[in-house]
């Protein structure tokens, strides 16, 4: 897929035009072809200040803990450390979740069930991967049951990193991920039909 | 009461059954052959020092090997059969008494009869030793694995798995085809 | 005109109504099952028939883990087992390592490590409390015992310079001394906590709602405790005293004087109730261990590599789901030959499948929440 | 239509009643041009709290969840009507207290009528489950 290179984790290119995917940009799917020519910069300007805006200031996360991890994303959506003030809402069901805070360790058990949760919830979503179990495996590396890393599974956009990191530090990863959208950057990769041969095995 | 007094207590009821009896670390310690383990851990929940409380069971994975003869008499060196220890951990509550039962299973094909009708929280004890180790608790209401999906192949606590056995999905080789161009 | 019922029509229409059975699937990813366990509950309306419990969505294989880390290599992952009380299961560890190789704590490693297990287990106490309340629908007391625990949570970061996992206790003492000013610290929070949990039972435990939904629901009783081989406030609330601290003492909880709770009727109500009840004991074992603290040094030096000498040891320690223990089996290397987790979460929850049959699907989540399991502990 | 008659006062419901309408079609549409689509089978499966689910989920619900349903469809009508009276209550309450207790009485009648058939509902069982 010919998207934007882009380190991971960076801000995004410097470059002030930004071409978007075209799977990303609603109006260049079937809905712009129901646009007269002449509304289509209106439409384009309109999803690139209003929409993005909506969207980055209301990035509600699915509730989904996996380990130790999970603790520490409860001390930051409660009082003390309270992610609600920045729109972050946690949402039991992925159907009305931008955001997967993917929190602890994933085992090969539980990494098919992930790829589901994922591929259900709606477009525009992006992954946020907390904690080093969920970056690269973490602690638990070695282990057999262990996937090493959800990126194998899933597109992510920020790694927040720490063994658990503190609730700052997914302040920061919300702040990135909003200069993320701020930017038009899409997320980093569609949900594609799985090639026959690889449904996902449960 | 300590390890001790306990060890004579229960001796005339253990030793007719071929459990050895030995006292380490301020625990109870039996040793007796695998077909007796249930009529061992039934007298001891219901005799004197009443053990009813089931802490865990595990198994220890010991692989053959070959062992050298000790200085004294020379000889070939032995070759050691492989064996699985299971460990049974009992506590008896009121009398504040630990106990551990071992015994000794072949290596191959270890097999032994539940104790899950006794103590009801061992079944799924059986159930994580079945699946983390191979040993099959003959009359076990329910034995699948526990903890490991039930696509896995081989018992991962063993000491001669390798986990390349398990075809697995997500492994850094074989990614997810639309991730792979990310990276 | 009518008629009377020949008698088979009498029995079809009195018969009890049968419904059909579905499946209910309260999947990995659920609020309420604090952390990735899948119940399979067969339902026939909103009575549950019959419950399965799917665990092993986070076995991390502690156990293999260990074997190829060493045991100083293995010390900081054992925090990770109940990561909400992560204390007391290094203390566990600690201990069987010290068991195998005979090692002497000095007297202040032991007051550090019963000050550090007690915080730790107030601030799981207060989590419970928290999600238990959130179980219930009670979301400002979810918002008022994480306050609460931000303050333990500090004192515990000033001690050992982590918020959840500690890596704070070490084989033959404890990593960090206390820092100057924490003990007056700790009192004023236990004061403040202390003053604090009469709020609840206005705010909560007094509430007409919640108990309705706890009195008299999933009630275990104590023979079925005790031969599931379950422990900790989960077994104690069905009126079984067995409390490690007491019935098999280790560390120095022998000179402190504090009373094991034990509850009546075992049922969700006085599960919650003993957690409330453990923290008021938690302060007051602190409390004496602030006074009585001797100076010393924290920790005795290991001569070079921890090789303990071959053998096998047991330690156990009463974390605050239940009763930790650390199995070792050491072949002489500084790798152990065999590590085994007895973890209280996995037997407390292997008795509750037989549990929920009869009760209703809200009445699940309040169960569920009231035994207090972790998963990092159930599936090791 | 004789000259004189004065219909000035239907204007204001009208606009907003036709403002209303013309907001949420211009909400719909907006919302069905601007959102992507990008639909595909993993995304339209059921979901079961991660799991592929478990067998069929049309099966012969038991009647008690009707009786719920109606009831509480019968009792969220009522608070639907208790809104707009509340609103205009204040105005009757402050004129003057004969005013006052001819709304109190009149909405009360319109509550005790529900209650008495939510006292029906509660005496001949409906909301226990039964086994």
């Amino acid at each position: 897929m010919d998207g934007i290179e882009l380190p991971q984790g960076s801000p995004g290119p410097r470059r002030r035009e930004v071409e978007l995917q075209e799977w990303y940009n609603p109006l260049a799917s079937a809905n712009l072809a129901k646009v007269p020519v002449v509304g289509r910069p209106v439409l384009n300007w309109a999803e690139r200040i209003i929409l993005s805006w909506a969207r980055r200031l209301s990035l509600w996360p699915i509730l989904f803990g996996l380990a130790c991890c999970a603790i520490e994303m409860m001390c930051a959506y409660a009082g003390r450390f309270d992610l609600d003030r920045f729109g972050v809402i946690p949402r039991a069901t992925p159907r009305q979740a931008d955001v997967m805070l993917v929190a602890g360790t994933v085992t090969h058990k539980m990494a098919p069930r992930l790829r589901l949760l994922y591929d259900q919830m709606p477009e525009p979503k992006y992954v946020i991967s907390m904690g080093s179990c969920a970056n690269c495996g973490g602690p638990f590396r070695d282990g057999y049951h262990v996937v090493r890393g959800v990126d194998l599974i899933i597109p992510v956009d920020i790694y927040v990193p720490g063994c658990p990191p503190r609730p700052e530090a997914l302040f920061q990863a919300f702040a990135m991920l909003r200069e993320k959208i701020k930017k038009g950057i899409p997320p980093v990769a569609p949900t594609r039909e799985a090639p026959p041969g690889e449904e996902i095995l449960f | 009461m300590t390890a001790s007094e306990a060890l004579d207590l229960l001796r005339p009821e253990i030793e007719p059954l071929g459990g050895q009896l030995a006292e380490e670390h301020g625990a109870l310690c039996i040793t007796c052959p695998d077909d007796r383990v249930p009529q061992v851990l039934r007298k001891l929940r219901d005799g004197p020092l009443a053990f009813d409380y089931l802490s865990f069971v595990t198994a220890e994975d010991y692989p053959p090997h070959t062992e050298e003869p000790a200085e004294g008499e020379g000889g070939a060196p032995r070759e050691v059969p492989g064996r699985i220890e299971l460990v049974y951990h009992l506590f008896s509550l009121e009398h504040r008494v630990q106990c551990f039962v071992r015994t000794a299973l072949a290596r191959e094909a270890p097999r032994i009869a539940t104790v899950s009708d006794i103590y009801p929280g061992a079944a799924w004890h059986e159930r994580e030793t079945y699946d983390l180790f191979g040993v099959v608790f003959v009359g076990h209401p329910d034995l699948r694995r526990i903890l490991l999906p039930d696509y896995w192949v081989g018992h991962p606590l063993r000491k001669d798995y390798d986990p390349s056995q398990t075809p697995l999905v997500y492994t850094p080789e074989k990614r997810w085809p639309e991730v792979a161009d990310k990276r | 005109m009518s008629r009377t019922l020949t008698p088979e029509e009498r029995a079809h229409a009195t018969e009890a109504p049968v419904f059909e059975e579905m499946i209910l699937n309260m999947g990995p990813q659920h609020p309420s099952t604090h952390g990735v366990l899948r119940l399979v509950l067969r339902v026939s309306g909103e009575v549950i028939e019959e419950c399965k419990f799917h665990i092993g969505y986070l076995h991390r294989c502690h156990e293999k883990i260990a074997e190829e880390h060493g045991y100083l290599g293995y010390l900081p992952l054992a925090d990770r087992l109940d990561y909400v009380c992560a204390g007391p299961n290094q203390w566990a560890a600690c201990l069987a390592m010290e068991k195998l190789a005979g090692i002497e704590v000095p007297e202040r490693a032991e007051y550090l490590r019963v000050i550090a297990a007690e915080l730790n287990r107030i601030a799981s106490h207060l989590l419970f409390i928290a999600t238990f309340g959130n179980d219930l629908a009670a979301v400002s007391v979810f918002l008022y015992g994480m306050r609460e625990r931000e303050m333990v949570i500090d004192l515990l970061e000033a001690l050992s310079g982590q918020r959840l996992t500690y890596n704070y206790y070490r084989v033959g003492g404890v990593g960090w001394d206390m820092p100057e000013g924490f003990a007056e610290r700790c009192r004023e929070v236990l004061d403040i906590i202390e003053s604090r949990l009469p709020h609840y039972n206005d705010l909560f435990t007094n509430n007409a709602v919640m108990r309705a939904r706890t009195e008299g629901v999933g009630v275990v009783p104590p023979d079925r405790a005790i031969a599931f081989g379950m422990s900790g406030p989960t077994l104690r609330a069905s009126g079984v005293p067995y409390d490690v601290r007491r019935s098999d003492p280790y560390g120095i909880y022998d000179r402190f004087e504090f009373e094991v709770v034990v509850g009546e009727r075992g049922d969700t109500f006085d599960r919650f109730w003993m957690r409330v009840r453990e923290i008021q004991e938690s302060a007051k074992i602190i409390r004496q261990a602030l006074d009585q603290i001797p100076p010393g040094e924290i920790r005795t030096k290991l001569k070079g590599r921890f090789r303990p000498p071959p053998g096998r040891a047991y330690g156990h320690v009463e974390g605050a789901r239940g009763d930790v223990g650390y199995y070792i089996v050491s072949d002489g290397t500084d790798k152990p030959y065999r590590l085994k987790v007895r973890s209280p979460c996995f037997s407390n929850l292997a008795g509750m499948e037989e549990m929920f049959r009869g009760w209703k699907i809200a009445d699940v989540v309040a169960i569920l929440g009231s035994i207090d399991i972790v998963l990092g502990c159930v599936d090791r | 239509m004789q000259t004189g008659d004065n219909y000035s006062a239907y204007v204001q419901p009208l606009i907003f009643f036709f403002g209303a309408i013309l907001f949420l079609i211009a909400a719909l549409f907006f919302a069905w041009l601007l959102r992507p689509n990008n639909p595909t089978k993993a995304k339209r499966s059921t979901y079961e709290c991660g799991e592929l689910p478990i067998g069929a989920a049309w099966y012969q619900h038991p009647i008690q969840f009707y009786l719920f349903a109606l009831l509480f469809v019968v009792f969220d009508v009522e608070a639907i009507f208790l809104f707009p009276w509340a609103v205009q209550a204040q105005k009757f309450i402050l004129r003057s207290p004969a005013w006052a207790i001819f709304a109190i009485v009149e909405m009360a009648f319109f509550v005790l009528v529900l209650v008495i058939g939510w006292f029906y509902a509660l005496k001949k069982g409906a909301l226990e489950w039964m086994e």
